[in-house]
């Protein structure tokens, strides 16, 4: 299978959380991915655009928003950016239930984490975060990389 | 995503239908809460969640916040006809703990 | 109703007109259009990037493509840029049934151009192609623009 | 999308899953002409269109294309179940004028 991509860029409104999401489906179901993997690309990525939105720009803040997508070798990279506040402590940023927000549960790192089969945060406070997620179809794995 | 709220008794059943993520939250959140400010008779909360077709760490607590106002009135909170993918992440969140989950909306009305 | 905007590169790959489709029928269900009119919008934009991929970027040459999608004031402009090999006769290309592959129909530009309320096509022999479309909902018109 | 061939005596009935653009096109052009090359008693086509969610330009050619496959043989290209949004782009690309639209595949063997 060849390598193929999409590179998103769109602004930080929460309507565009729903529009991620409908993208990396569409995106990922090129690979052979079970209903359920894709239930889980999906939250993750919800998760990783929605951090941006709430943490990145706070405040309605506006902001930029980049979502990069990939397959290669058939394994799905997702890359999403913030150029906004950043992260101090990244180790507790990943603290499970931890938040900065009251009002929210602290779980959208945990859920990334867990869904996917990588994922990487790294952050410059005040420069913005970026997470790189990577998972491979359960039915591809144990078979070598390529399938064509 | 669209909201309907009916009454039987001192229970408010809250048929939810669409995605409960960071955008729709609000509304989900604003509609029960008015209702339940309008009439202190309300005492238990259903939600019909059938129709969910996606729930993230938002909907999640957008539903915890319910969990927190009901039981501020000493009233419970019953999840009723639960697709599989979100009693999952129910179940991750600890949501499972708190909340009773119901087969259907009468299950839910007999158990009350 | 703010400004929305996504911007999307892609590789010229067949596979990926499907999804350019749901991407531009996605966001363009924030405004309100009718499921006819989603309808056109899903094919002129399917017609656009097919043309990058067999007439921009020919014999499987691969290139990239780029789909930018705008809201403002209630209207959609949707722009579609690859920069392959570009048209030397702009009025000519845009005549029904003119192709220059004797497989295809030449509709497409007619298509784009009778489905959405403007069609501009620019393009550099060389360079590449370019192709602004705009449309509003019928429903909005003669309401002025903006609804919110 | 998918592609479904079934015979009736002389005629080739083919129904149509999806959509039909320059990705998949390829493939429903591939798949009729191979059934045609390896039997040369099929005379007409009956295309069932009921589930072709998307067509475009490159569509409408393939279906074009099939049309003159099946001319060479004297043949008639005959669309069944077309949804209106298929319609409206077959009027406006003249293949309403080449091809016979029928509302089922029965209609469409007795005509035939
Ligand atoms: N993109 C981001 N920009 C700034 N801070 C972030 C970002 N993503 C996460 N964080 C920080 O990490 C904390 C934990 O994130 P998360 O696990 O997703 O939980 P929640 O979103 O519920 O707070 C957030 O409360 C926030 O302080
Ligand atoms: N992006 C493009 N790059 C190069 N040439 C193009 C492009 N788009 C259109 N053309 C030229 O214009 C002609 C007419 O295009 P169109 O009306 O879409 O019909 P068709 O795709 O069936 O040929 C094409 O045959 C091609 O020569």
């Amino acid at each position: 299978m060849k390598t193929n991509y999409f590179q998103v860029k769109f602004p930080s409104l929460p309507e565009n959380i729903s529009l991620s999401r409908v993208i990396v489906a569409s995106f990922a179901a090129q690979l052979d991915f079970t209903l359920n993997e894709l239930e889980e690309i999906r939250v993750a990525v919800s998760e990783a655009v929605s951090n941006c939105i709430i943490h990145g720009y706070p405040e309605n803040r506006e902001g930029e928003i980049s979502l990069e997508l990939t397959i290669d070798n058939g394994i799905l990279d997702i890359v999403v950016v913030d150029y906004g506040r950043g992260i101090a402590d990244l180790d507790l940023a990943k603290t499970p239930a931890y938040s900065t927000d009251p009002e929210r549960m602290g779980l959208g790192l945990v859920f990334m984490e867990s869904f996917m089969d990588e994922m990487i945060l790294e952050s410059e406070p005040g420069k913005g975060t970026r997470v790189v997620m990577r998972k491979k179809p359960e039915r591809g794995k144990g078979h070598g990389g390529n399938r064509e | 995503m669209t909201i309907d709220l009916t009454r039987a008794g001192c229970i408010l059943v809250v048929k939810v239908q669409g995605e409960l993520d960071l955008s729709t939250s609000p509304v989900f959140r604003d509609k029960i809460e008015t209702e339940l400010a309008r009439d202190e008779n309300i005492r238990h909360l259903v939600l019909d969640l059938k129709d969910v077709s996606f729930i993230d760490s938002s909907g999640l607590g957008a539903v915890l916040g319910r969990f927190k106002s009901i039981s501020q009135r000493g009233g419970k909170l019953v999840g009723v006809e639960v697709p599989l993918h979100l009693e999952k992440l129910f179940a991750l969140s600890g949501l499972l703990k708190i909340m009773i989950i119901c087969p259907t909306v009468e299950d839910a009305l007999n158990t009350l």
